[in-house]
């Protein structure tokens, strides 16, 4: 599984945020995107996510199996949002997603009551999500991504809300997700802990891309 | 795909869900009617199917708004899109879901109804069947609408404004089908034949624009 | 032009706007001379041939009503192809030329509706009579205002200008169904007593003034849709440089 | 009841009303643009090939 970008550059209404942007990612590579803020650090995400479309550039998955159409079919997104229904219970919250994504080819997810473990918070599988503290939501949207199997993790600020404890478990699971040969896109400030990563520093503001309007 | 029919379902019951305001908001437009037209009941039972069919549709357009907002609020509708199930699908569940947690209930609610309308069992009948018939198609072009609507602040009120002009046509033959149930020379079948033409038009047509519209909304 | 800007280029340089704003500036003062020049001769024609031995004065009502009419379906049509031009080829214009042509098309309906019931009201006795022609256009003229709300509630003209294209072919697809669906309620709820609307069958001698207003009104469309398209390039212009505006001044802010 | 012409008259009336409406509208519009874009222009914020030299890539 390799996942291939050359030459993105992406549009937010008039304003170009980045341009030409290429990076190669084999198995169990980890990609740590740093810069400052409104640097376009989410807009990459979103478009390697398949959520936006690229303005010029292509992203290319090699060696998968063929009946992958994008890599977006491929990947967790995991953005400043958790994606919970706050009226269900975590344990519904879970299961649906677990039913409604399904494994990608070559790995299984594990149960919800597994995955809740996995993160801390065995016993609180069953209260309504709207409960919990923010960073017990927030751990429960990364149980998410171990539900239904997905080789390539998009994180945006993953540890955001998270206390010490949370950050090194978080580490573990995306230790333990490369250890198996996934791939990692992190967009985060603090650092994840992790030993081999590649790096992409996104400067931010290019130019005010919508020339054709107010150009000679 | 069922996993998120029953989810929908789960929620539209659930405390926040809009099932029963829907059903409420039909019973207080068909309850005030008679206040304002006055109690004589030939004049109610002559208008009663009409009064059913505005207030069902005006019930439907007002939980449409939320279909796709609730979604987008808490960023599943990232993940949707994302899926390798066509998306086309995931819209055409989400809107048989509420459907079934909006439109049903107002079908089941006519019959009372009626009986306010002084309507006879024949006209009663002829409505719930056509309501029956006819709701999802309000359903599917508000979903083109909601879809729209989905990255305004205010998009509620915009997704009726929009929807109305489509909906008029279900407006029409529904009404039409109820009176030629009632009057005899009018011939029941072909408005409900057409009903039933229009609702699978729209069930085709209201997804995949509601399914581009979310793909290009989404920024 | 720095070639390699990102905005696509479709087929005709008409895709640049500069380039568009120049071929406006060029054409619209001949344009609206021509449509000056078809008005008068329109108007002279009208009123130079004398009225319907059945209709009176009345029949030169339909001199302006009927060309308002196919005007306000006309217009709705040059969204529709907008609105592809937006979506299948990208084109950057399409959506200038679809947010243009709304307020446009809005006011000839509206034109349409109201001859139509100041013609109604001598001929039937009522100001408005739910004759099925009538009707669809008073729902096109829903759709239309639809449209201009959907346009004025979204901002950003980049995001809008695909959904509101959607919109657009939404209701394209729907006029045939409306239509159909109208003339059926006409005919349930009203014997069809109600005296056909385009009148008297139509002899020479009514036909050439209708052509010639018909041709006025066209011309008269095009040129206000180039106008209104060339204002609309300029907003956008002022959009983009205001937002130029404070990005420098936020990177300055943050050079300081 | 008002007579024939009347209903004639009222119809050409409103329709010059609309159209000339309508040119004014774009008229007004248009000149308010370009106020706005010599405000801007004056105001310093070049226009991004017109102010600085060619030489500047995007």
């Amino acid at each position: 599984m390799r996942l291939m970008a050359e030459g993105l550059s992406a549009k937010r209404g008039e304003d170009l945020i980045f341009n030409d942007i290429s990076f190669v990612l084999d198995a169990s590579d980890a990609l740590v995107v740093t810069g400052p803020n409104g640097s376009g650090k989410s807009t990459l995400l979103r478009v390697l996510a398949g959520l936006l479309h690229p303005e010029s550039g292509y992203l290319k998955l090699e060696n998968c199996p063929p009946e992958i159409g994008r890599p977006s079919e491929v990947s967790h997104y995991l953005g400043h949002r958790n994606a919970m229904k706050r009226e269900l219970t975590v344990a519904e919250n879970l299961s649906f997603w677990q039913r409604f994504m399904g494994d990608s080819p070559g790995g299984t997810g594990v149960a919800p009551a597994e995955a809740v473990a996995a993160v801390g918070l065995p016993d609180i599988a069953h209260l309504p999500f709207g409960y919990l503290s923010a960073g017990q939501q927030r751990r429960m949207a990364m149980a998410k991504l171990i539900v239904a199997y997905r080789p390539i993790w998009i994180l945006d600020e993953p540890t955001a809300a998270l206390d010490a404890g949370a950050d090194r478990l978080f580490a573990d699971l995306v230790k333990a997700h490369l250890g198996r040969g996934g791939i990692v896109i992190a967009a985060t400030h603090q650092p994840l802990g992790l030993d081999r990563t590649k790096d992409l520093q996104m400067t931010g503001f290019e130019h005010l891309a919508g020339d054709h309007w107010h150009d000679a | 795909m069922i996993a998120l029919f029953f989810r929908d379902l789960k929620l539209s019951i659930r405390a926040g869900g809009g099932a029963m305001i829907g059903v409420l908001f039909f019973m207080t437009v068909v309850a005030v009617i008679p206040f304002g037209v006055g109690p004589d009941l030939n004049l109610l039972s002559r208008i009663g199917p009409a009064i059913l069919w505005i207030g069902a549709l005006l019930a439907s357009l007002l939980g449409l708004d939320r279909l796709f907002q609730a979604e987008r609020d808490d960023g599943s509708l990232d993940l949707m899109l994302m899926q390798e199930t066509p998306l086309l699908l995931t819209v055409f569940v989400k809107c048989a879901a509420h459907w079934a947690a909006t439109g049903l209930p107002l079908v089941f609610a006519s019959p009372l109804l009626g009986l306010f309308m002084n309507m006879s069992e024949l006209a009663i009948g002829a409505t719930m069947m056509t309501l029956l018939i006819g709701t999802p198609a309000i359903t599917f072009i508000g979903a083109v609408g909601a879809a729209v609507a989905v990255s305004l602040p205010r998009g509620g009120l915009l997704v009726s404004i929009l929807i109305l002009p489509l909906a008029i046509p279900v407006l029409i033959f529904g009404v039409s089908a109820v009176y030629a149930a009632i009057e005899d020379p009018a011939p029941f079948l072909p408005p409900l034949m057409i009903l039933t033409a229009i609702t699978l038009f729209f069930a085709v047509i209201g997804p995949v624009a509601a399914a581009a519209a979310l793909r290009h909304a989404s920024d | 032009m720095s070639e390699n800007s990102l905005a696509i280029r479709k087929f005709s340089d008409l895709a640049n706007p500069t380039r568009f704003l120049a071929l406006a500036d060029r054409l619209l003062p001949w344009l609206s001379g021509l449509t000056a020049l078809s008005f008068v001769v329109g108007l002279w024609l009208s009123f130079a041939t004398e009225g319907d031995y059945q209709q009176g004065e009345t029949v030169r009502i339909m001199y302006v009503h009927v060309p308002a009419a196919w005007l306000s379906m006309m217009c709705y049509s040059v969204m529709a192809l907008a609105a592809l031009g937006t979506l299948v080829w990208r084109h950057p214009l399409a959506d200038v030329s679809a947010r243009a042509a709304a307020p446009i098309g809005a006011c000839f309906t509206f034109l349409a509706l109201v001859t139509g019931s100041l013609w109604g009201k001598p001929m039937w006795g009522t100001w408005w009579v739910w004759d099925a022609r009538l009707t669809s256009v008073f729902v096109l003229f829903l759709m239309y205002l639809g449209l201009m709300a959907l346009n004025r509630a979204i901002d950003d003209p980049a995001r809008s200008s695909k959904v509101s294209a959607i919109l657009v072919l939404v209701g394209f697809v729907n006029i045939p169904i409306i239509k159909f669906s109208v003339e059926w309620w006409n005919t349930l709820h009203q014997p069809a007593s109600v005296m056909r609307l385009d009148g008297p069958t139509i002899d020479p001698e009514f036909l050439w003034p209708l052509i010639v207003m018909a041709i006025a009104f066209t011309l008269l469309f095009f040129t206000l849709h180039i106008a209104a398209m060339r204002n609309e390039i300029l907003r956008r212009r002022v959009t983009a440089l205001r937002r130029l505006a404070a990005r420098a001044a936020g990177r300055e802010a943050r050079a300081q | 009841m008002m007579s024939h012409a009347a209903y004639v008259f009222t119809s050409y009336g409103i329709a010059t009303l609309t159209v000339l409406g309508l040119i004014a509208w774009v008229i007004l519009d248009g000149r308010a643009r370009r106020r706005e874009l010599v405000e801007l222009e004056a105001s310093g914020v070049r226009r991004r090939s017109a102010g600085q030299a060619s030489g500047e890539t995007p």
